[in-house]
């Protein structure tokens, strides 16, 4: 502590994470309208059967836009996450640990959802 | 100089609104919606793991979810995303120093909103 | 017009390394009165031993920042009616998230250095800039600026409540008002513990008694922030 | 040689200027202060910084006094002042009768005054009464109590003084011969008596400084507590200090402050020092004079209402005509008790030159040579102040 200041160099919160995370947040909202628009507007029924699923990836822009929504919900969710755990003030070295495990979560379920989409759209 | 009190971290008190003004129950909403809707999104990947498993296994998964108890958790998760969403809205334009003289009216505004959202959801869910 | 009322204190007392409890004061008041007459009337009838700080009993000086019922007050310019009924109950508490000195007093020391470091300047223009972010006309005349440092918002925040290297909204606010963002009080207000950690709860502007809206101001920060960055990263200087 | 030890009982504007003062010339302060920094008549002032146009024509030695420091305060401590002058406004003929003695008053007191026709004085102070007949400016200011004493403290602090708040005097140590040595004094915070012995005990209670000196010994000081009532509105309805101009009197005063003003004041004599009620009708008083010359605190909200007591000198006479003026007392001399010096009466805008004349005395007392310097060294920040670190770090 320096004059009642705790700067030791780390990146907790900071612009870039807190820009990213109000840019995402919005995305997701952009995204999530508009998959609401498709899914119970213009596809007829809903997505209830398997069939129908494999159908609705084969339009090219769905996939696309799929992978985008997961994109952003996840680095948003994680994020979000982080925030919560700074305020239980962890010490550098969690700190440390908590990045390199949502770095890993994230990446991780992003290459699996990518995975799932290209199966089903494989299936078509 | 006496020291700053180092408390153990008191989980409750985030949770506490007693006492607090509106944008302290946004905080409180925001944190608790935003907790479940991460734990529901990867419950929710895990689920979508079942088209994998072909047309049996998923169609026997959503026979499963067509139970109330399921829809019910279904609604949970469509509410904490309108409440979470929502809020999110003003979070994100106030930050940008648009209305924040207004941020109350703003919550209770995009609250009702989302309540009403989340009626509409409820009553085409389990009228259907 | 002078009405009467019965009410309770229950005051927090704490001495030394004694086990913290609470004191009942049963007291007759016009409810007229400021909650602080009443602490003040405890200590000079009832029990000597009481420690509390005050100053100027006009909202000036910000030194009688406490708790009450649950709620943080400047307790020189919050009248009694305004905090309970008759016949009931005045729970006085120091402020959170500072340390305590003994009973209702706090140690603001670490909160001055902070206030200090940002250059919060104790004296403004008159024509200066409000949390609608508009000048006032006029002219060269000067002011002493709205924040009293008094800590009430640092006291009701629930990011301070989590940590104590927050620098809070009092400190955050002064720092969009110093107007010049040198690169020592950018370091610390661009940083972990800076302008990113405030969550929005707007409990400082809720509890500021002085006009200031730190919320606002923290906001006003992130976007000068914000710019900035945007205005290094296109090599503008 | 050890530094000489000094106590200084009481915190409020003399008790730390006084502090500063000494500190800064060698000597090793220890502040004891029953309360927080200026909780008694300091505090609770509203924050004139006097011009001494107030005391022009009654008492011109305080008015000379006031203008003087006034000057240097600007300069050493603006960090805590609005220095935008004040306006004396008259409102009717009893007024108007007032000026000349006003104008010549000033003059005697090197007080520089400019005359504003009510066209003028309105252009300058929008809310004031149309009706004023003529105006003054005067080279008045506000000043924020409580910062003002912390800068102060702070100063003494760096030069090693010790501010030990929430400690109340008990009694002295005496030697055999009934000269001071040492206090004995109850830190509040902890429950605990501690003594500490001294080379030289400075008395600045303010009010409270003839019972303080009463534990001395039989001594009697001649302070007449005079309390008044302020009353502070919620809006800044004027940028200068507005003043009556007539001769002193019940709200005669309004002072800008941050975003209110605050009407002043009353004149009575009190008994208990420690709590003083403020009156309804006294209240009622300061608003229906405060509406005389700003009507339009008509439509304002109250902020507070509050009480302090000023420690005047009393020359024989009653209330407003007692002396703003301090004196400083070595009870070597007037009561054969040594060690032990009395500063009181004053006002917060002569609060350095009367740290520096106690400070000449105790230096004399210690036979010590130093000149003081205060009023050429600007005071550090009020935020470097801190307390004593007497308790334990947990």
């Amino acid at each position: 502590m320096r004059d009642g200041f705790d700067v030791t160099p780390r990146s907790g919160e900071g612009a870039g994470l807190w820009f990213l995370k109000i840019l995402t947040g919005f995305l997701v909202i952009v995204v999530l309208i508009i998959h609401l628009i498709v899914n119970h507007l213009i596809v007829e029924g809903g997505l209830l059967t398997y069939a129908d699923v494999v159908r609705y990836y084969q339009n090219s822009i769905i996939p696309i836009m799929e992978i985008a929504f997961l994109i952003f919900v996840v680095t948003h969710a994680l994020m979000g996450l982080r925030s919560v755990l700074l305020d239980l003030h962890p010490s550098n070295k969690v700190l440390r640990l908590i990045n390199y495990g949502l770095v890993v979560l994230g990446i991780g379920s992003i290459a699996y959802g990518i995975w799932l989409v290209l199966v089903i759209v494989g299936r078509g | 100089m006496a020291k700053h009190p180092q408390k153990p971290i008191n989980l409750i008190k985030w949770f506490d609104p007693r006492n607090k003004s509106l944008g302290s129950w946004a905080f409180i909403l925001n944190r608790i919606t935003g907790l479940g809707l991460t734990l529901y999104l990867f419950l929710h990947l895990i689920m979508l793991g079942q088209l994998a498993g072909g047309p049996e296994a998923y169609d026997g998964f959503i026979a499963l979810v067509k139970n109330p108890i399921f829809l019910a958790g279904e609604l949970l998760v469509i509410a904490a995303a309108f409440i979470h969403g929502l809020n999110g809205i003003r979070i994100g334009i106030t930050s940008f120093g648009i209305a924040g003289g207004k941020q109350k009216q703003l919550f209770i505004g995009l609250m009702t909103v989302a309540i009403i959202a989340i009626i509409y959801f409820a009553i085409r869910m389990f009228t259907h | 017009m002078t009405q009467t009322w019965s009410i309770t204190y229950e005051i927090f007392r704490k001495k030394g390394s004694q086990a913290a409890h609470y004191d009942r004061f049963e007291m007759k008041v016009d409810p007229d009165e400021y909650v602080l007459d009443g602490i003040e009337r405890i200590w000079a009838f009832h029990d000597r031993s009481l420690v509390f700080s005050h100053a100027c009993h006009h909202s000036t000086c910000g030194a009688c920042g406490m708790v009450v019922n649950g709620v943080e007050k400047l307790t020189c310019i919050t009248p009694i009616r305004s905090v309970t009924k008759d016949g009931g109950v005045i729970r006085v508490e120091p402020m959170r998230n500072f340390p305590v000195i003994s009973d209702l007093s706090v140690d603001m020391t670490v909160f001055y250095q902070r206030m200090e470091s940002v250059g919060h300047q104790p004296v403004v223009s008159i024509a200066h800039e409000d949390s609608k972010g508009k000048f006032d006309p006029d002219d060269d005349l000067l002011r002493l600026s709205d924040c009293i440092e008094c800590g009430l918002c640092i006291s009701a925040c629930p990011i301070a409540l989590t940590t104590p290297a927050y620098l809070g909204p009092a400190v955050l606010a002064g720092a969009q008002q110093s107007g010049d963002l040198n690169l020592c009080v950018l370091e610390l207000v661009d940083s972990e513990n800076g302008a990113w950690r405030c969550h929005s709860a707007y409990e400082c502007t809720e509890v500021c008694p002085s006009h200031v809206d730190p919320a606002w101001r923290i906001m006003d920060l992130r976007k000068k922030l914000v710019s900035r960055r945007i205005k290094k990263f296109f090599g503008v200087k | 040689m050890d530094k000489p030890q000094a106590i200084v009982i009481g915190a409020g504007f003399t008790g730390v200027a006084v502090a500063y003062d000494l500190a800064q010339r060698g000597i090793k302060v220890t502040v004891l202060e029953r309360g927080p920094l200026v909780n008694g008549t300091s505090g609770r002032t509203h924050g004139l910084l006097h011009s001494g146009a107030r005391y022009a024509v009654d008492d011109q030695e305080s008015a000379i006094e006031c203008i003087d420091e006034n000057l240097v305060l600007r300069k050493i401590i603006p960090q805590v002042i609005e220095p935008n002058g004040g306006l004396f406004i008259a409102l009717n003929e009893s007024d108007m009768a007032y000026r000349e003695a006003f104008i010549q008053g000033c003059a005697d007191c090197h007080i520089s005054i400019e005359e504003l026709n009510p066209r003028q004085a309105l252009t300058l102070e929008p809310n004031l009464n149309p009706k004023l007949i003529t105006a003054f400016k005067v080279p008045d200011g506000t000043f924020d109590p409580l910062r003002l004493a912390m800068g102060f403290a702070a100063s003494a602090n760096t030069h090693g003084a010790e501010f030990h708040l929430f400690c109340e005097v008990q009694d002295f140590i005496l030697d055999g011969m009934g000269n001071v040595k040492g206090v004995k004094y109850l830190d509040r915070s902890s429950n605990q008596i501690n003594d500490i012995n001294s080379d030289i005990v400075i008395n600045a209670a303010g009010v409270w400084a003839g019972e303080v000196a009463a534990l001395a010994g039989n001594i009697d000081l001649p302070i007449k507590p005079t309390p008044g009532v302020m009353v502070a509105y919620d809006q800044r309805l004027c940028q200068r200090v507005i003043n009556r101009l007539n001769e002193p009197g019940d709200g005669d005063i309004i002072v800008p402050q941050r975003k209110m003003i605050t009407v002043g004041t009353t004149s009575f004599e009190a008994d208990n020092l420690d709590y003083i009620p403020v009156f309804d009708d006294q209240v009622q008083l300061m608003f229906d004079r405060g509406c005389e010359l700003i009507p339009a605190i008509k439509h304002t909200k109250e902020r507070g209402a509050f009480m302090a007591s000023r420690p005047l000198l009393d020359s024989g006479t009653k209330g407003r005509s007692l002396t703003r003026t301090f004196k400083c007392f070595d009870h070597k001399e007037s009561d054969n008790v040594d060690g032990l010096v009395t500063i009181t009466g004053g006002k917060a805008t002569t609060m350095r030159l009367m740290a520096e004349k106690t400070a000449d005395l105790v230096c004399q007392k210690l036979g010590m040579h130093v000149p003081c310097q205060t009023a050429e060294i600007p005071i550090l920040s009020y935020r470097k102040f801190h307390i004593a670190q007497t308790r334990e770090v947990a």
